[in-house]
């Protein structure tokens, strides 16, 4: 199964991303922002990183780049995408998911070792788990707080579209604290965490980040 | 060459003699205009210096080389007072590891496998002091242009931090900035973080240091040296636009103390633009690939002075550029600011013609802007043209490596005596098991010995996927190579209480802890760099430190055996008269033939042996115990001892090729007392521990060439360690959730943990240091 | 002849907590500053462009690219000076 | 009766390289607007305060808390509505 990394000026953990993907089992292509074309992937991962710098805000240019049209017009088609961190800003700016990532309520960039909990395993991108499941992956970013009006956030709850949610602490005041969601059809979905970088047990401080990539192909086989 | 400067304007040199408003300043007016006075004095030149650049060009220079002359023969770039030392680690032994060695960007090593490691550690501490964040965010981008310059793909930074006392306001201004912009450049560069040092003393208040150590990676064949070669060669200038950041920051800053009242010139702070920088690293790896340059440098103190006159000394010598060429931001600068601001994130390479297309078109990808200014030319000048007219025509051998040497006067401190004469055994020591825990608590939870997440929770230390220790662990482990699990250890230590009691034995207590550092990790060290903070060269104390510290560093490279692959010297950090204490801060690189056998410094597993290993002797001089419950610092440092650093580092490698430890740690500030708190706290396993003998050296002593293992298989441990003539002592075992010390007293994991993390967020943590605001008076008026 | 300025502010929408602001706030309690009740902290923008202004143009740049209609609101003004 | 809104911009002093600026101008090239020559981007406050605002106060939190006078001008406005 062929699965899109993107890479935008500022991407940075395209790398891991891709890495990720193939210790999952698939076969990483990369994608570069530039171009029109997604290369006739299975599924689309948008890595962290800080996409131009992220001077503006977090995510708001890189989602109007030109491989971003194609992105979003297929993923209405049912593409599977995953956002990861930088990813998820840019999914939210670009409107294939709700709410907003805003600077950190602790004004820090924090990396730590972040307990989740797993609300949804019937997406795409985490059908690997169990629902309720806890698990260990990193997060690092300094504009994670995930925000949305309240009747929004009231009406994502409602619709199940939480897909993992911060335990042990919450690193960044995200609201309700949410550290993924997804859309109504669970094929997009966006996380500040970083999956990829809990693959290996030599540089991750877990291999729970891993169902994430294991998850997309086990759909691809289904389908 | 990056920077450790801050800027003044040139406004001399705007209004200066010969250079009217409508009159530019060119050779030929200054052959014919020999006695027009100039004002080199305020650009740091000396009158002796200033003759022999009139003897050089056989006649006055022109306004743009008087410029270019006072900011490559400024301290920092020229090295004039510390060059006749440095010496010393070029006459070291030559190791087979060296591919490049001092004298370049960066020297590099061979690791084996057919890859290269390029590392080094830059100063950016005047700027830091200026504007912290900006300050230290530029210092990461200039380190990292160095390391990329030698052709290599930056892997890892690491920062040494020094700042005045902890709660001092100033402090509170400065310390948060600098993390931020430390972390703030880097983690928007891709670089994991992993590791550094924290550290406070009153003399850093007005001079705080920010050392930043960046890490490259290549093959052997990419390696990149910064010469222009091969006449009709094209001169392409990269990256961002050039302004008027910085200019003639090198000459007048670097080179000049800070007073109460900040420098005496008013600084052009440099802006940093990480994502420009992530473009730049990503567009040269791509043209390093393609085969497209044949010489390289990155442009940091003294800008494109710098940089056209080393390409060209370190190549046959002739260059040619025109500089209306250059891509400005700021269309009023003149070619003199053009030649020395210090404008970031830039690069110039020489590029064969039959290249300059496929080149251009490299950086067009990454949104790069290139230009070409000029070509290698026939002979051995560098001229520099604006608007049709000369302004340089000079030898740039004179200028870039023939600078002015000084044997500065030396004199020992009149006050060493009287200080080491303060022994710290007249000092009060604990004197119940109840006094011996409360100076535990102190120890380990005053500034230096706390946990420093608040700060390497702000630095990404996973990204790019190959981190396999950082920080809290003593050193930083990089995987290298996926397939074949080759790795690398980095530690950067710098004590600087011992090197004021003794510069030339702390240099080398430093050299031993980095590289004890690496050894517990369990690798193998391999090679050394250094960045040399001092006060002013001019103070006779302040030079004999100097001195003495790489007089100390290149005994203990030799001793050890290992090469010195380059540094950095960092001059005049002091506060008017009163200098820092001598701070050489080591880097000691360690290679690792499967990194899959590092070992950490966490304990995981209950029921395993926690062994000593090393000896312990009452030794207090330079202590954080003396320094944190006294306030003292006096007497000796504890005596160095390479042999026994070196047979605890072989024995450290055994044990970790062989599997037989599943931790070490080792010993050094704050003693057994540290490790020990460090080593529980990190997962949460406490031990049950027995101490023989004097229990206040055994857990606050700092001698050195000591570790602490843990183990499922003591026997064996004990048998290699008698095999090494290592001395080893067993302490007890791991399992439950205090550390018990036999016979003394029991702290629980809970109130050592309390009392470990506490201290920094409760320091930095005000809402108002997260965004810029500290009290008002503390800023510096510049 | 002036260039034509247009301004661009961007505040967060009421409902949205401004950490920033907060901070700042709490800092000017600390250092002798009561009076101050509430401060918000936002984006500022100053665009010059060629020729004359296109305000429609202008106002789409702000409201789509400047701010993130989601969570900010945009106040553009034409400055020539 | 309307709480007195003090207005404070910080901006850059045009010395000072603006990379933030930068990366706005450069996507609006990309996205069809080249019509915008320079972008420079700064900070904007809103302050509301207790009574009377005192000018003078108002200026040194603006000048000395709310911009770093290294690198930064300021602006500052009395918005009463
Ligand atoms: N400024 C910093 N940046 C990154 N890591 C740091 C910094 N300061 C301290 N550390 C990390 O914190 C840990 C403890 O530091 P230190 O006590 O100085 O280590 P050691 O004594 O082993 O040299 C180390 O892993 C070190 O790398
Ligand atoms: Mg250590």
């Amino acid at each position: 199964m062929r699965i899109g990394v993107i890479t935008f000026p500022g991407s940075l953990d395209d790398v891991d991303a891709a890495r990720a993907v193939r210790l999952a089992g698939g076969e990483p292509v990369t994608l570069w922002h530039a171009d029109d074309d997604l290369r006739d992937v299975d599924a689309v991962v948008l890595p962290g990183g800080f996409s131009y710098g992220d001077y503006l805000r977090a995510g708001a240019i890189a989602a109007r780049a030109p491989l971003m049209r194609s992105v979003v017009d297929r993923a209405h088609q049912g593409l599977p995408v995953l956002g990861i961190c930088n990813g998820f800003q840019v999914l939210c700016e670009a409107g294939l998911l709700p709410g907003a990532l805003t600077r950190n309520s602790h004004l820090h960039f924090r990396n730590r070792d972040q307990g989740l909990r797993v609300e949804r395993a019937d997406t795409t991108w985490t059908s690997s788990y169990t629902s309720g499941q806890q698990i260990v992956v990193p997060v690092k970013n300094g504009e994670g707080r995930y925000v949305a009006a309240d009747p929004e956030l009231d009406r994502l709850e409602g619709e199940g579209r939480v897909v993992v949610r911060y335990v042990g602490g919450n690193p960044n005041g995200s609201s309700r604290d949410i550290a993924g969601v997804t859309s109504a059809d669970g094929r997009v979905v966006g996380l500040m965490p970083h999956p990829e970088h809990a693959v290996e047990d030599l540089t991750g401080p877990s291999v729970d980040g891993l169902g994430f990539f294991t998850s997309v192909l086990a759909a691809a086989v289904a389908a | 060459m990056t920077t450790d400067s801050a800027t003044a304007g040139l406004s001399d040199l705007d209004t200066g003699p010969g250079q009217l408003a409508d009159r530019l300043d060119t050779v030929e007016l200054a052959a014919a205009t020999p006695n027009d006075e100039q004002p080199f004095a305020e650009l740091g030149l000396r009158a002796e210096e200033y003759e022999r650049i009139k003897d050089i060009l056989d006649r006055r220079p022109t306004t743009a080389e008087l410029a270019m002359y006072s900011v490559m023969w400024s301290e920092h770039c020229s090295y004039k007072s510390s060059a006749v030392h440095l010496r010393r680690f070029a006459d070291l032994p030559r190791s087979d590891a060296l591919l490049v060695g001092m004298g370049e960007n960066a020297g590099v090593v061979d690791v084996g496998d057919g890859y290269a490691v390029t590392f080094k550690v830059e100063s950016h501490n005047h700027p830091s002091y200026i504007e912290p964040y900006q300050g230290a965010a530029t210092g990461v981008g200039g380190i990292v242009r160095d390391i990329l310059t030698m052709g290599a793909r930056p892997i890892a930074v690491m920062d040494s931090l020094r700042f005045g006392r902890a709660d001092a306001p100033d402090t509170a201004r400065v310390l948060p900035g600098v993390v931020a912009g430390v972390g703030g450049y880097g983690n928007c560069l891709g670089l994991p973080n992993i590791g550094g040092e924290l550290l406070f003393d009153d003399c850093y208040l007005g001079n705080p240091l920010v050392n930043v150590l960046c890490v490259g990676v290549m093959r052997h064949e990419d390696v990149r040296l910064a010469k222009a070669e091969g006449v009709g060669n094209k001169v392409v200038l990269f990256g961002a636009r050039t302004g008027g950041d910085g200019i003639g920051g090198v000459s007048v800053l670097a080179s000049e103390t800070f007073d109460a009242e900040g420098p005496a010139k008013r600084p052009a702070v440099q802006v940093g633009d990480p994502f420009t920088e992530k473009l730049l690293i990503e567009a040269c790896l791509e043209i390093f690939a393609a085969d497209l340059v044949t010489g390289i440098q990155d442009l940091g103190g003294a800008g494109l002075s710098c940089a056209t006159s080393e390409l060209a000394s370190g190549g046959s010598g002739g260059m040619h550029v025109d500089l209306d060429a250059v891509p400005l931001r700021d269309s009023t600068l003149t070619p003199a600011e053009i030649l020395m601001s210090e404008s970031q994130e830039r690069m110039c390479a020489i590029v064969e013609p039959a290249k300059v297309e496929e080149f251009l078109l490299v950086c067009r990808k990454w949104d790069v802007l290139a230009t070409v200014i000029g070509e290698v030319t026939d002979g051995d000048r560098l001229t520099v043209d604006w608007h049709g007219e000369r302004i340089i025509d000079v030898p740039p051998r004179t200028v870039a490596h023939e600078g002015p040497r000084y044997e500065r006067p030396m004199s020992r401190p009149a006050d060493l005596d009287a200080l080491r004469a303060d022994d710290p055994a007249q000092l009060p020591a604990p004197g119940s098991p109840a006094e011996l825990r409360a100076a535990w608590l102190a120890v380990i939870s005053s500034p230096d010995g706390a946990d420093k997440s608040w700060v390497t929770e702000q630095y990404d230390r996973y990204v790019r996927g190959n981190t396999v220790l950082a920080q809290p662990e003593d050193a930083g482990v990089v995987r290298i190579d996926e397939h074949s699990n080759r790795g690398i250890a980095l530690s950067l230590d710098g004590n600087a209480r011992f090197a004021r009691l003794d510069p030339y034995t702390g240099a080398q207590l430093n050299l031993a802890e980095a590289y004890r550092n690496v050894a517990v990790s369990g690798a193998r060290p391999l090679a050394v760099t250094n960045c040399l903070n001092f006060g002013s060269p001019e103070e006779p104390e302040v030079m004999w430190q100097f001195a003495e510290a790489v007089r100390g560093l290149a005994d203990g490279c030799r001793e050890l055996g290992l090469p010195v692959t380059g540094g950095n010297v960092s001059l005049y950090n002091q506060t008017g008269d009163v200098p820092i204490n001598p701070t050489p801060v080591i880097g000691v690189l360690g290679v690792y033939d499967d990194v899959r056998r590092r070992v950490p410094t966490g304990w995981r597993a209950d029921r395993e042996s926690v062994l000593l290993l090393g000896e312990t002797r009452p030794e207090f001089g330079g202590s954080a115990w003396a320094a944190v419950v006294h306030g003292h610092l006096g007497g000796r440092p504890p005596r160095l001892d390479l042999p026994a650093e070196r047979a605890l580092g072989e024995l450290l490698a055994t044990l970790a090729d062989e599997g037989l430890v599943s931790s070490a740690h080792d010993l050094a500030d704050g003693g057994l007392a540290q490790t020990l708190t460090e080593s529980a706290l990190r997962y949460g396993v406490g031990a049950t521990l027995t101490l023989d003998g004097d229990a206040f050296a055994a857990l606050l002593a700092e001698s050195v060439a000591r570790a602490v293992v843990t183990t499922t298989d003591g026997a064996t441990v004990l048998a290699a360690a008698a095999a090494a003539g290592v001395p080893v002592t067993e302490l007890g075992t791991t399992g439950g959730d205090a550390l018990v010390l036999t016979g003394l007293f029991d702290l629980s994991l809970e109130e050592l943990r309390g009392a470990w993390t506490a201290t920094l967020p409760a320091l930095f943590s005000s809402p108002g240091a997260a965004v810029g605001i500290v009290p008002a008076g503390t800023v510096p008026t510049s | 002849m002036p260039v034509p300025q247009v301004v661009v502010d961007v505040v967060l929408k009421p409902e949205i907590s401004d950490p920033q602001g907060q901070a700042v706030l709490g800092a000017l309690g600390r250092l002798g500053h009561p009076g101050v009740r509430s401060v918000r902290q936002g984006k500022h923008f100053v665009l010059e462009v060629d020729g004359d202004p296109d305000e429609a143009e202008l106002r789409e740049i702000a409201e789509t690219l400047l701010a993130n209609p989601v969570i900010e609101d945009v106040e553009l003004r034409l400055a020539n000076d």
